[in-house]
C-alpha cells in the first residue's frame, strides 16, 4: 500500500518533469491554450477551446494557410496565476507564439511577460479591456468587443428600443462583485450623464449563487432595464431571480456570458425573452460550422470534444477568437513572405481588415491603434429554444469606450 | 602558560627549567618525572587540550595549562593540610580529571598516589588503607565518600577525605571532608603565603620516587602493592614509543579503572610524555556512545569489550533491513577472508584478486566504514587488546573492518608493556615480539621471565613476595609461554593454571574457556577437570545475545534463570560446545555441561574485579553442581545464595539441566 | 551510510545546537547552496523561472506560516491576505519611487501590523475557532482589496509591478530574479532556524503544547502569541512582496485569495509542522505537484495514445493530487519532513536497522 | 419596512439552507470531533448523483433522491472506515487537511466523471414568486427552509433514538462510551453515513438554486461559518446561527450595498464570525473548551 502510493507519485511526477519540450517543427505555428478547465471558467472553457482547436484542425485538414499548419498545446491552469505562468513559460519554450488563457487573472498575470517576451496574447472577452490600445499593448489583442464596448452596444440597443430617448428611464446593473463585474460601471455612469437615464449598480458577491437580497434591492429601484453582468452559475441564478421578482425578461440584457445551458438550468421555456450581447453567430447553419462538422468530425474524426458542443454559443466564440489570427498568418505569408515569425504575425494582425469569416462574426478591423477591432456585436434574444438576433452587428459610443481605454492604459503605463 | 597570571604557576615554570632542561629530541625521555612533564607541557603547549571530559552533555576541555594549574593548586592544598612526602593518597572513583590531578599532585609532593577500583568493597579498601597507612583520600563522589566514611577498621589514620563532586554531600558534617574546590582555594592561599614553594617541591622530586602504587589483581589471596617509579613508567612509555606503539598527540579514551596499570600508563604516563588528549566519558554506561563522539586515534580494550562490540554489531545487523543484511553477509566474510590471507602473507592475485579488492573498496563505503563509524573506530590508528587471548573471529572481524587491532602483553609489575605485535607482524596466536628495552626469557618450567628498565623493583612493603617474584634478577611473570621461531611470544596461560586430570592429562582451562567464550552466546565458562576423570563445563549464557536469539525463534522466557534452562538454549550451547570439542584432542573434550542460572559475579567473589575466574571460589560455590556433572543425573538441584540490594542474603532452590555432549572414550 | 559521526564532539552548548552538526550534513548544506547558486547554469530556464523561483519564494512564505502553526501552534487560514497586504504595500511603495529593498521591508512591516490583528482572536480562542476567525479576516481583507481601486489598481484590478533594482542594479533577467529569491529565502530560513534555537522558539513551542501550562511556567502568553503573529506576518508580507516583484510582475487579488491561504496551510501540513526542511518540501509539493501531475498525465495519455476528453483529463490531476494529500497524511501524518527524516535515519544508522542509544 | 421584512425572511430561509449544510458538519463533529472540510464536496457529489440518477438513469425524482442519499451515506461511511479511522489520535489540523484532500479528490472526480458544465437540478419548482403582501419570497427557499427545518428536526429526534443516544455518548467521551459497551467505531461511521445522506438532500436544494456544478463545494465556507457560530456541536445552535448569518447578510447587504457600491454580503458574514469569536469564543451553543488542538 505504502509503496504503491510512492510509486504512483514518483511515476507521475517523473513523467511531468521528463516532459521535455519538443522542438517546433518547420512551418508550424503553435498556439498555447492553457485554460481554466476546473475552476471559475469551467462554464466556458471546454466549448471555447473546442471551437478554437476544431477551427485550427479544419485549417490543417485544408492544407494549412500559405504552407503553414497549426499546432496547439492545451493544459488546465485551474485559474491559478502561477500555473498559468508555468504553462506559458513551458509552451513558449515549446515554440508556442500565440496564447489564449481564457482566464482574466491568468491573462493579466502573464501580460507583462508576454510583452517583454514578444508573444501574442489573445484576450477576447476576458483579460484587460484596455488591451484595445495597441500603442500601449503592442502584443495584446482583444479581437472582440471588450466589456466597455459591450455595455455601449447594450445601451445603444436599449436606446433604440426606447425610441431614442432614455431621459427619465432607470437602468440597473446587477453584477458580480469583482473587477470584471464593476468594469461597465464608469461607462454606464458616463452614458447616464449623456443620455439622461438614471443608473444604479447592484453587486452580489462571488460566487453569486444567492442573489435574493440583491434582487430585493433591484425591485426597490424599479428599473426599466436591467443589465446582467456576471458569468457562470450566477447568471442562471440572476435570470431566475428576475423571473421571481416579476421583472420582464425582454428588458433583461446580459453581458456576453449567457448561453443555452444557462437557459436550460433556468428552464428553457420560462427563460423566454432574455436578451444578451452576442459576438458570434451560434448554431450549426453557418458554412464554417458545417464544414467543421463534416470534415473534422465526420471525415477525419479529429474533433477535439463532444460533437454536441459544436455550434454552441461559446464554441463559435472560440472560432471567432482564432479566425482573425489565421487570417493574419495568411496576410503575413502574402505580405512579408516566409519564414513567418511572431513579429510578422503581429504586424499582420494589425492589417486584418473587415474580416467577418463569412458573417460568423462581426466585421473586425485591427489597426496598430485599435486592437479591439471595432468593438462590434449584436443583441440576441432567447425564444425558448434558441437565440434569435434582434439587432444587426453594431458598435456605439466609441468615444466613451476609447476614453476608458486610454485612461486605463495610461494608468498601466504609469506603473511601467 | 595559558592562564599564567597566577603567581603559583609562574613560579613553577621557573623551577621546571631545572627539572626538564632540554626539550631536544623527544623531550619525554629527558624529563624524568611525570609531574615535571605536565609542567613542561603547560609551559610549551599550554593551549593544547590535555583532557576532555563529557559533563553536562558537552565536552569540557582542559588545556595543559589548566592541567598544571589544577595539579599545583591541589598539591599546595594538600601540603597546607599537612600532606608529607611519603604519604599515600587513596584515590577512589571513576575516571575524572580531578582524580588524575590529585594523582599528580601527590607526586609533586613526593607522596604515593594509590588509585583503587571504584567498585572495591570496603573490606578491600580497608586492607589497602591499612597497608599504606593512608591519611589522605580523594573520592569521586558521595558514593565513594560513603565507603571511606564506613571504614572503621584499619582506617583510623584517615584524617582527610577530599571529594570532587559535591552533589549529595552538603549535609555531611564529618570534619574530615573537604571539597576539591576548597582544597584548591586553600592551595592558592598557601601558594601566596609561601612563595617559591612550588619550585622547591618540583626541584625535590626524583625520577626514582614512586609515581603510583597499584595493586596486582590478586587472583589468589590479598592484593599485592606494586609501586612504579617515574623512571619505570617513562621507560615503559619509551619502549612502546620506540616500537611504534604510540604516536605523539594521540586521542585516547580513559574509561578503564584508574587503578588498573594500563590506565596509569596510557592516561597518565604516556599522556604526559607524548601529549595525548585524554577523553573521559560522561559515565561508565555511556562509554560506547561517547566513544563515537571522541573518535580516538589510539584505543585499548580488553578482549571482552571487543567481543561485546562484535556481538553488538551482529545483534543489530540481525535486526536490520534485508538489503543491509545481504551486504553484510556478502562483504564481511570477504573482508575476513582477505585479512586472513593477508596475515598469512598472501596478497590477492589476478583478476579475481582485483575483483575482490574492488569489492573490499566498495565495502569500505557501504559496510566497513559505517560500522567503524558507529563504533567510534574510524579514526583509530592503533587499536590494542590485552589481558587474555582474543577470539580469532573477533580479532579478524575488526582487522577486516580496517581497524589496526593488535595484541600486546604485559603485567602491572612491568607497567603493562612487555611485548606487542607490530603493524607488519601480526600473528594470530602470538602477542608479538618483546618491546625494545625488554628482555624476555622462558624458564625451564615454561614460565615467562622478564628483565627491563620499566620493571618494578619490588612489592610494596612485602619483601617475601618480592623474593618469590624474582629469580636471578629476572621477574617471574607466572605465565606459561614460549617463543616461536621469529621471537614472538606465545602465552598459554597462568603457570599455576596448568592443571592435571585424574588420568594425568595436562591442560590450561582458561584456554578452553576462551574458546567457548568466543561464541557470542557464552559470556562466562568454567572448565572443570582438575583431578577428575574427564572435562566438564559450567556455562553462563550471554543474556543479551541468547535472549535476542530466543526472541527471534519465538522462545518465551521471563528471566536469565528461566532462559538458561530452555531446552532450545541447551541445544544452542550444546552446538557451541561440540564445535569447540571438534578442535580439541579427544581427552580434552568437554563431556557434560550445565547452564548456570546466573552469571558469575565479582560481588560474590566468583570473578576478580578484572573479571578473571576465581576457580577456588567457583569450586566451592558450585560443589553440588560439579558433583552432578560427574554423575549420571540429567539435572541437579542448586541452592542459589543471593544477596539482596540491602545486604540481606537469601537462598533459592533451582533445578539445573545437565547436558551430555560427548561420550567417553 | 554517508553520515559519519565519529569524532563529532561539542565543547560548547552553542556548537551542540548548531544548525548542522554532522559534517556530512554541513557538506550537504554547502553543496545545496552551491547548487542553488549555480542553478541558472544547471537547469533549463523554464525550470528556473517556473519552478525554482516560485518554489523558493513560497518556501519563505511557508516558513513564516510554519513559525506560527508549527511552533506556536496557532492555526491561520488568512495567510494569503497577509501576503496580499505585503505585496500591495510593497508595490505601491515601489511605484511611489522607493527602492526594491525598502519596498519589500515596508510590505513586511505593514503586513506584520495588519497580520497582528489576525492574532487578536488567538488571545481568546484556539483551534477551529481561531481558524474561522482568521478565515473571516481573509474575507474582509480580500473584500477591501477588490473594493478599493486605489489599492487594487483601477478598473482592471491589476497593478503592474515596477522593475526591482538592488543597489541600482536592475533585476531584469530571470537569473537575477532567481538569485534574489534564493538569497531572500536563505535569509528567511536562517532566521526561522535560529528563532527555533532561541528562548523565543522554546517559548513558542511551550505555547503550542499547552498555553495554560506555558503561562504557569512564566511565559507571557499574550506577548508571545502576538510576537508569533507579528513575525510570521512580517515574513508573509515580505514573501508576498517578493512574489509580486520576482515572480508575478503584476499583482491581482486572485493571487492572494482564500484558496491561496488554504494552499499555504496545506504546504505547512504536508511538509511537516514545525520543520524547516519540511517547509521546502511542502511548498514544492503543493505548488508543483499539480502542475507536474497535469503534464505527466498528458504525456502519459499521449504516449499511450489514449484519448481522454480534455475536461476529464483536466480533472484527473485533482483526483491524484487530492489522493496524494490524503494518502500522505494517512501513511505519514507528520508530513514529508518525516519522510525525509526516515531516509535520514535510515542512512544515519546504516548498516543497522535503528538507532540504539 | 416591507423591504426589510423581505430581506429578513429570504435571508432567514437561506440561512436555514446554510444550516442544513452545516448540520452535516455538526453531525460528524459531535460524534468524532472531526471537522469535515469535504462536506462541500459531499454536497456537490450528492447533487451530481441526484442529477445523474434522474437525468442519466431515468429514475423518478424521489427514487433518485433516495438513491443518491443512500450512495452518499455509503460514501460517508467508507470515508470514515478507510481514512478517518486511521487518523484517530492525530492532531486536529492533520485530520482537517485529510478531509481537505478528500474535498480535492471529490472536486476532481465528480465533475471529471459526470461533466464539468453546469447541469440543471431536475426538480419541478415553479419560478413564479410567492407574494406575501408586498413581500416576495423565493419558492425554492421556502422549500429549502422547510426541508432544512424538517431535517434538523429529524436529526434532533434521531438523537433521541438508541443510535442517537449512543452517538451523543460517544461525542461526550470516547473512552467512557467504549467502556459501557457502545460500539464507538460503528457509531462514528454511522454519523458519517448520516452526514453523507444529509449532504445529498442539501445538494438537491442548493442544486435547484444554482444549478449543479463544482461551485456547490464552495458552500463549505458558509457552512463552516454557520457551524462555528452555532458552536460546532449543537444542532439548535446551527439553526440559530444559520438564521443569524442569513438574516444579517441579507439585511445589512440590502441596506449597505448601495452606499459602498459593492457586495458586502460575504464581509458581513465574516464580521459576524469575527465578532462572535471575540465575544463568545465557543459559539452560541458550543460547550466550552471543546477544541482538541
Amino acid at each position: 500500500m505504502r509503496r504503491w502510493v510512492y510509486w504512483v507519485l514518483v511515476l507521475v511526477l517523473a513523467a511531468g518533469l521528463a516532459a521535455v519540450p519538443a522542438l517546433a517543427q518547420q512551418k508550424v505555428i503553435t498556439f498555447g491554450f492553457p485554460v481554466d478547465y476546473t475552476r471559475v471558467y469551467v462554464f466556458v472553457a471546454e466549448e471555447w477551446t473546442q471551437g478554437m482547436v476544431d477551427y485550427l484542425t479544419l485549417m490543417n485538414l485544408k492544407g494549412g494557410v500559405g504552407g503553414y499548419t497549426f499546432d496547439w498545446r492545451v493544459v488546465d491552469t485551474g485559474n491559478e496565476p502561477q500555473r498559468g505562468i508555468e504553462a506559458y513559460e513551458r509552451f513558449r519554450r515549446e515554440g508556442a507564439t500565440i496564447f489564449n488563457f481564457i482566464s482574466t487573472p491568468v491573462s493579466n498575470a502573464v501580460a507583462p511577460r508576454a510583452m517583454e517576451d514578444g508573444v501574442i496574447l489573445l484576450m477576447p472577452f476576458h483579460g484587460r479591456s484596455d488591451a484595445a490600445d495597441g500603442q500601449t499593448f503592442p502584443w495584446l489583442f482583444s479581437l472582440g468587443a471588450n466589456y466597455w464596448s459591450q455595455a455601449t452596444v447594450i445601451v445603444q440597443h436599449i436606446l433604440e428600443a426606447e425610441g431614442g430617448n432614455l431621459r427619465g428611464k432607470r437602468i440597473g446593473l446587477v453584477h458580480i462583485d469583482s473587477p470584471f463585474g464593476r468594469e461597465p460601471i464608469p461607462v454606464l455612469e458616463e452614458l447616464s450623464r449623456r443620455l439622461g437615464f438614471e443608473f444604479q449598480s447592484f453587486a452580489f458577491p462571488s460566487p453569486g449563487t444567492e442573489q435574493s437580497a440583491t434582487w430585493a434591492q433591484v425591485r426597490r429601484f424599479r428599473p426599466d432595464w436591467v443589465l446582467l453582468w456576471s458569468a457562470g452559475p450566477s447568471q442562471s441564478v440572476g435570470v431566475r431571480e428576475a423571473i421571481r421578482n416579476g421583472f420582464p425578461l425582454d428588458r433583461l440584457v446580459s453581458v456576453i456570458w449567457l448561453d443555452e445551458k444557462d437557459m436550460n438550468i433556468v428552464g428553457a421555456a420560462q427563460a423566454r425573452g432574455v436578451k444578451r450581447f452576442e459576438a458570434a453567430v451560434p448554431g450549426r447553419e453557418h458554412p464554417v460550422v458545417q464544414e467543421i462538422l463534416q470534415k473534422v468530425y465526420q471525415e477525419a474524426g479529429k474533433g477535439f470534444g463532444k460533437i454536441e458542443n459544436v455550434g454552441s454559443t461559446y464554441y463559435v466564440v472560440g472560432i471567432a477568437s482564432v479566425a482573425p489570427v489565421v487570417e493574419a498568418v495568411r496576410i503575413a505569408v502574402e505580405r512579408f513572405g516566409e519564414p513567418v515569425t511572431v513579429d510578422k504575425i503581429r504586424a499582420a494582425l494589425e492589417m486584418v481588415s473587415n474580416f467577418d469569416l463569412n458573417g460568423l462574426m462581426p466585421p473586425i478591423t485591427i489597426t496598430p491603434q485599435d486592437h479591439e477591432g471595432g468593438g462590434m456585436g449584436r443583441i440576441s434574444q432567447w425564444d425558448g429554444s434558441r437565440w434569435v438576433p434582434v439587432t444587426d452587428w453594431m458598435s456605439a459610443f466609441r468615444d466613451v469606450v476609447w476614453e476608458m481605454v486610454y485612461k486605463s492604459s495610461a494608468q498601466f503605463r504609469q506603473g511601467q | 602558560m595559558g592562564r599564567g597570571t597566577e603567581p603559583v604557576v609562574r613560579g613553577a615554570t621557573a623551577a621546571l627549567e631545572a627539572v626538564a632542561p632540554s626539550p631536544a629530541g623527544f623531550h619525554g625521555f629527558d624529563a624524568p618525572t611525570l609531574v615535571g612533564l605536565v609542567l613542561y607541557n603547560a609551559q610549551h603547549f599550554g593551549n593544547r587540550v590535555a583532557l576532555r571530559e563529557k559533563d553536562y552533555g558537552i565536552w569540557q576541555e582542559y588545556t595543559w595549562a589548566d592541567y598544571a594549574r589544577h595539579v599545583v593548586e591541589m598539591a599546595l592544598g594538600l601540603e597546607a593540610l599537612g600532606f608529607q612526602p611519603g604519604d599515600a593518597l587513596l584515590i577512589l572513583g571513576d575516571n575524572r580529571p580531578r582524580l588524575y590531578f590529585g594523582m599528580l599532585a601527590a607526586q609533586l609532593l613526593r607522596g604515593i598516589p594509590c588509585p583503587m577500583y571504584p567498585d572495591a568493597i570496603p573490606a578491600e579498601l580497608s586492607y589497602i588503607a591499612r597497608r599504606v597507612g593512608a591519611r589522605f583520600a580523594l573520592a569521586e563522589d558521595q558514593e565513594q565518600v560513603d565507603k571511606f566514611l564506613s571504614l572503621s577498621e584499619g582506617a583510623e589514620s584517615l584524617s582527610c577525605i577530599l571529594y570532587d563532586d559535591p552533589r549529595g554531600l552538603s549535609m555531611y558534617d564529618d570534619p574530615r571532608l573537604i571539597s576539591c574546590d576548597r582544597l584548591q582555594a586553600l592551595g592558592r592561599e598557601y601558594g601566596r603565603e609561601h612563595p617559591g614553594v612550588v619550585e622547591q617541591r618540583v626541584g625535590a622530586i626524583s625520577p626514582d620516587d614512586i609515581a603510583v602504587l597499584l595493586h596486582s589483581s590478586g587472583t589468589t589471596g590479598n592484593p599485592k602493592g606494586v609501586p612504579l617509579t617515574h623512571r619505570q613508567a617513562l621507560a615503559a612509555v619509551r619502549n612502546a614509543y620506540t616500537a611504534g606503539y604510540f604516536g605523539q598527540g594521540e586521542d585516547i579514551v580513559a574509561y578503564l579503572p584508574v587503578a588498573w596499570v594500563g590506565d596509569f600508563t596510557f592516561s597518565v604516563a604516556a599522556a604526559a610524555a607524548l601529549r595525548f588528549t585524554v577523553n573521559i566519558p560522561e559515565r561508565q554506561e555511556t562509554v560506547l556512545r561517547d566513544l563515537r563522539e571522541i573518535g580516538p586515534t589510539l584505543y585499548f580494550a580488553p578482549p571482552r569489550n571487543w567481543d561485546h562490540m562484535l556481538t553488538h554489531v551482529q545483534v543489530r545487523m540481525e535486526e536490520s533491513g534485508r538489503l543491509q543484511q545481504f551486504l553484510f553477509k556478502k562483504l564481511i566474510p570477504l573482508a575476513v577472508e582477505l585479512e586472513r590471507e593477508r596475515l598469512n602473507g598472501r596478497r590477492p592475485q589476478g583478476l579475481l584478486g582485483l575483483w575482490r579488492r574492488a569489492l573490499r573498496w566498495l565495502g569500505e563505503g557501504l559496510i566497513y566504514g559505517p560500522i567503524k563509524d558507529h563504533l567510534g573506530l574510524s579514526r583509530v590508528r592503533h587499536a590494542y587488546t590485552a589481558g587474555e587471548a582474543i577470539g580469532e573471529d573477533t580479532f579478524l572481524f575488526f582487522r577486516a573492518l580496517g581497524v589496526n587491532l593488535k595484541q600486546f602483553y604485559g603485567q602491572t609489575e612491568n607497567a603493562a608493556l612487555t611485548a606487542a605485535q607490530t603493524d607488519d607482524e601480526v600473528k594470530l596466536r602470538t602477542v608479538g615480539r618483546p618491546l625494545p628495552g625488554v628482555e624476555v626469557r622462558i624458564s625451564e618450567t615454561g614460565e615467562v621471565l622478564l628483565r627491563a628498565e620499566s620493571l618494578f623493583s619490588g612489592y610494596y612493603q612485602n619483601p617475601q613476595a618480592t623474593e618469590a617474584a624474582f629469580v636471578d634478577g629476572w621477574f617471574r611473570t607466572g605465565d606459561a609461554g614460549q617463543l616461536d621461531e621469529d621471537g614472538h611470544l606465545i602465552i598459554l596461560g597462568r603457570v599455576e593454571e596448568v592443571v592435571t586430570t585424574a588420568t594425568g592429562v595436562r591442560y590450561v582451562p582458561q584456554f578452553i574457556e576462551n574458546q567457548l567464550k568466543f561464541s557470542p552466546y557464552i559470556k562466562e565458562a568454567a572448565v572443570i577437570g582438575a583431578g577428575k576423570p574427564y572435562l566438564t563445563a559450567i556455562i553462563c549464557i550471554d543474556y543479551d545475545a541468547v535472549g535476542h536469539w530466543a526472541e527471534g525463534r519465538g522462545v518465551t522466557y521471563t528471566s536469565y534463570a528461566d532462559l538458561s534452562q530452555k531446552p532450545a538454549v541447551y541445544d544452542l550451547i550444546g552446538e557451541v560446545v561440540r564445535r569447540v570439542n571438534a578442535q580439541m584432542p579427544k581427552e580434552l573434550r568437554i563431556r557434560r555441561f550445565v547452564n548456570l542460572h546466573k552469571e558469575f559475579d565479582p560481588d560474590d567473589g566468583e570473578l576478580t574485579r578484572t573479571r578473571k575466574l576465581r576457580r577456588n571460589v567457583i569450586n566451592e560455590h558450585y560443589a553440588g553442581v560439579i558433583e552432578a556433572l560427574y554423575g549420571d543425573a540429567p539435572q541437579v538441584e542448586v541452592a542459589a545464595r543471593i544477596v539482596y540490594e540491602d545486604g540481606r542474603a537469601g537462598v533459592i532452590q533451582r533445578a539445573l539441566q545437565i547436558r551430555q555432549v560427548e561420550d567417553g572414550p | 551510510m554517508f553520515y559519519r559521526e565519529c569524532g563529532v564532539r561539542h565543547t560548547t552548548y552553542a556548537a551542540d545546537r548548531a544548525l548542522a552538526v554532522i559534517p556530512f550534513e554541513r557538506a550537504l548544506l554547502v553543496l545545496l547552496i552551491v547548487l542553488a547558486a549555480a542553478a541558472p547554469w544547471i537547469v533549463t530556464d523554464l525550470f528556473l523561472v517556473s519552478y525554482l523561483t516560485p518554489w523558493l519564494i513560497w518556501t519563505a512564505a511557508v516558513l513564516g506560516l510554519n513559525l506560527l502553526m508549527g511552533w506556536a501552534g496557532q492555526i491561520h487560514l488568512g495567510y494569503g491576505a497577509v501576503m496580499a497586504v505585503g505585496a500591495y504595500t510593497a508595490v505601491h511603495v515601489a511605484r511611489a519611487g522607493a527602492p526594491f529593498v525598502v519596498a519589500v521591508a515596508a510590505g513586511g512591516l505593514v503586513a506584520a501590523v495588519i497580520g497582528s490583528l489576525f492574532g487578536l482572536p488567538a488571545l481568546r480562542v484556539r483551534g477551529l475557532y481561531l481558524a474561522m476567525s482568521t478565515l473571516a479576516l481573509q474575507v474582509i481583507v480580500d473584500w477591501i482589496l477588490v473594493q478599493v481601486p486605489a489599492i487594487s489598481g483601477g478598473a482592471q484590478a491589476t497593478l503592474l509591478v515596477p522593475r526591482p533594482h538592488i543597489f541600482g542594479i536592475p533585476l531584469v533577467t530571470d537569473q537575477a530574479r532567481y538569485w534574489t529569491a534564493a538569497v531572500f529565502t536563505l535569509l528567511v530560513a536562517l532566521f526561522v532556524a535560529n528563532v527555533r534555537r532561541t528562548d523565543v522558539g522554546r517559548a513558542l513551542i511551550a505555547l503550542r503544547e499547552k498555553d495554560y501550562a506555558a503561562a504557569v511556567i512564566g511565559i507571557n502568553v499574550f506577548y508571545y502569541k502576538a510576537l508569533a503573529f507579528f513575525v510570521s506576518s512580517f515574513i508573509g508580507g515580505m514573501s508576498g512582496a517578493a512574489l509580486a516583484f520576482l515572480y508575478y510582475r503584476a499583482v491581482t487579488p486572485e493571487q492572494f485569495g482564500l484558496n491561496v491561504s488554504i494552499m499555504a496551510v496545506a504546504m505547512v501540513i504536508v511538509g511537516g509542522l514545525g520543520s524547516i526542511i519540511g517547509s521546502f518540501f511542502g511548498a514544492g509539493f503543493i505548488l508543483l505537484a499539480p502542475i507536474w501531475i497535469e503534464h505527466g498525465l498528458r504525456e502519459l495519455a499521449a504516449a499511450l495514445s489514449v484519448h481522454i476528453s480534455p475536461s476529464t483529463l483536466a480533472h484527473l490531476p485533482l483526483v491524484i493530487y487530492g489522493g496524494l494529500i490524503t494518502g500522505f497524511l494517512l501513511l505519514e501524518p507528520l508530513g514529508l519532513a518525516k519522510l525525509y527524516d526516515n531516509v535520514r535515519n535510515y542512512l544515519r544508522v546504516w548498516p543497522f536497522g535503528y538507532t540504539k542509544k | 419596512m416591507t423591504f426589510l421584512a423581505e430581506l429578513a425572511i429570504n435571508g432567514a430561509l437561506v440561512g436555514l439552507m446554510y444550516a442544513l449544510v452545516a448540520s452535516g458538519i455538526v453531525l460528524v463533529y459531535k460524534s468524532s470531533g472531526v471537522v469535515n472540510l469535504a462536506q462541500g464536496g459531499f454536497v456537490m457529489a450528492g447533487a451530481y448523483l441526484v442529477w445523474a440518477y434522474i437525468a442519466r438513469l431515468g429514475l423518478g425524482l424521489i427514487p433518485g433522491i433516495l438513491a443518491a442519499a443512500a450512495s452518499m451515506g455509503a460514501l460517508g461511511w467508507l470515508t470514515e472506515r478507510l481514512a478517518l479511522r486511521r487518523m484517530i489520535g492525530q492532531p486536529v489540523i492533520m485530520i482537517l487537511m485529510l478531509t481537505f484532500g478528500l474535498e480535492v479528490v471529490l472536486r476532481g472526480a465528480v465533475p471529471g466523471a459526470l461533466g464539468a458544465d453546469t447541469k440543471p437540478m431536475p426538480i419541478p419548482i415553479s419560478q413564479a414568486p410567492v407574494w406575501l403582501g408586498d413581500i416576495l419570497i423565493n419558492r425554492t427557499y421556502i422549500l429549502g427552509g422547510a426541508v432544512a427545518v424538517v431535517m434538523v428536526a429529524l436529526l434532533a429526534v434521531f438523537f433521541r433514538t438508541r443510535a442517537g443516544i449512543a452517538m451523543r455518548a460517544v461525542s461526550d467521551d470516547h473512552l467512557a462510551a467504549w467502556a459501557v459497551g457502545i460500539p464507538v467505531e460503528r457509531t462514528v461511521a454511522l454519523s458519517w453515513a448520516v452526514s453523507g445522506a444529509v449532504a445529498a438532500v442539501t445538494g438537491v436544494l442548493w442544486g435547484a438554486v444554482q444549478g449543479v456544478d463544482w461551485s456547490l463545494s464552495l458552500l463549505l465556507i458558509k457552512a463552516l461559518s454557520v457551524a462555528v457560530l452555532g458552536g460546532l456541536d449543537s444542532l439548535s445552535g446551527v439553526v440559530l446561527a444559520g438564521l443569524i448569518v442569513g438574516v444579517f447578510e441579507s439585511v445589512i447587504s440590502g441596506y449597505v450595498d448601495p452606499f459602498v457600491g459593492g457586495g458586502t454580503r460575504e464581509v458581513v458574514a465574516a464580521v459576524v464570525i469575527f465578532l462572535t469569536v471575540l465575544i463568545r469564543p465557543y459559539g452560541l451553543f458550543g460547550r466550552e473548551v471543546i477544541e482538541r488542538v
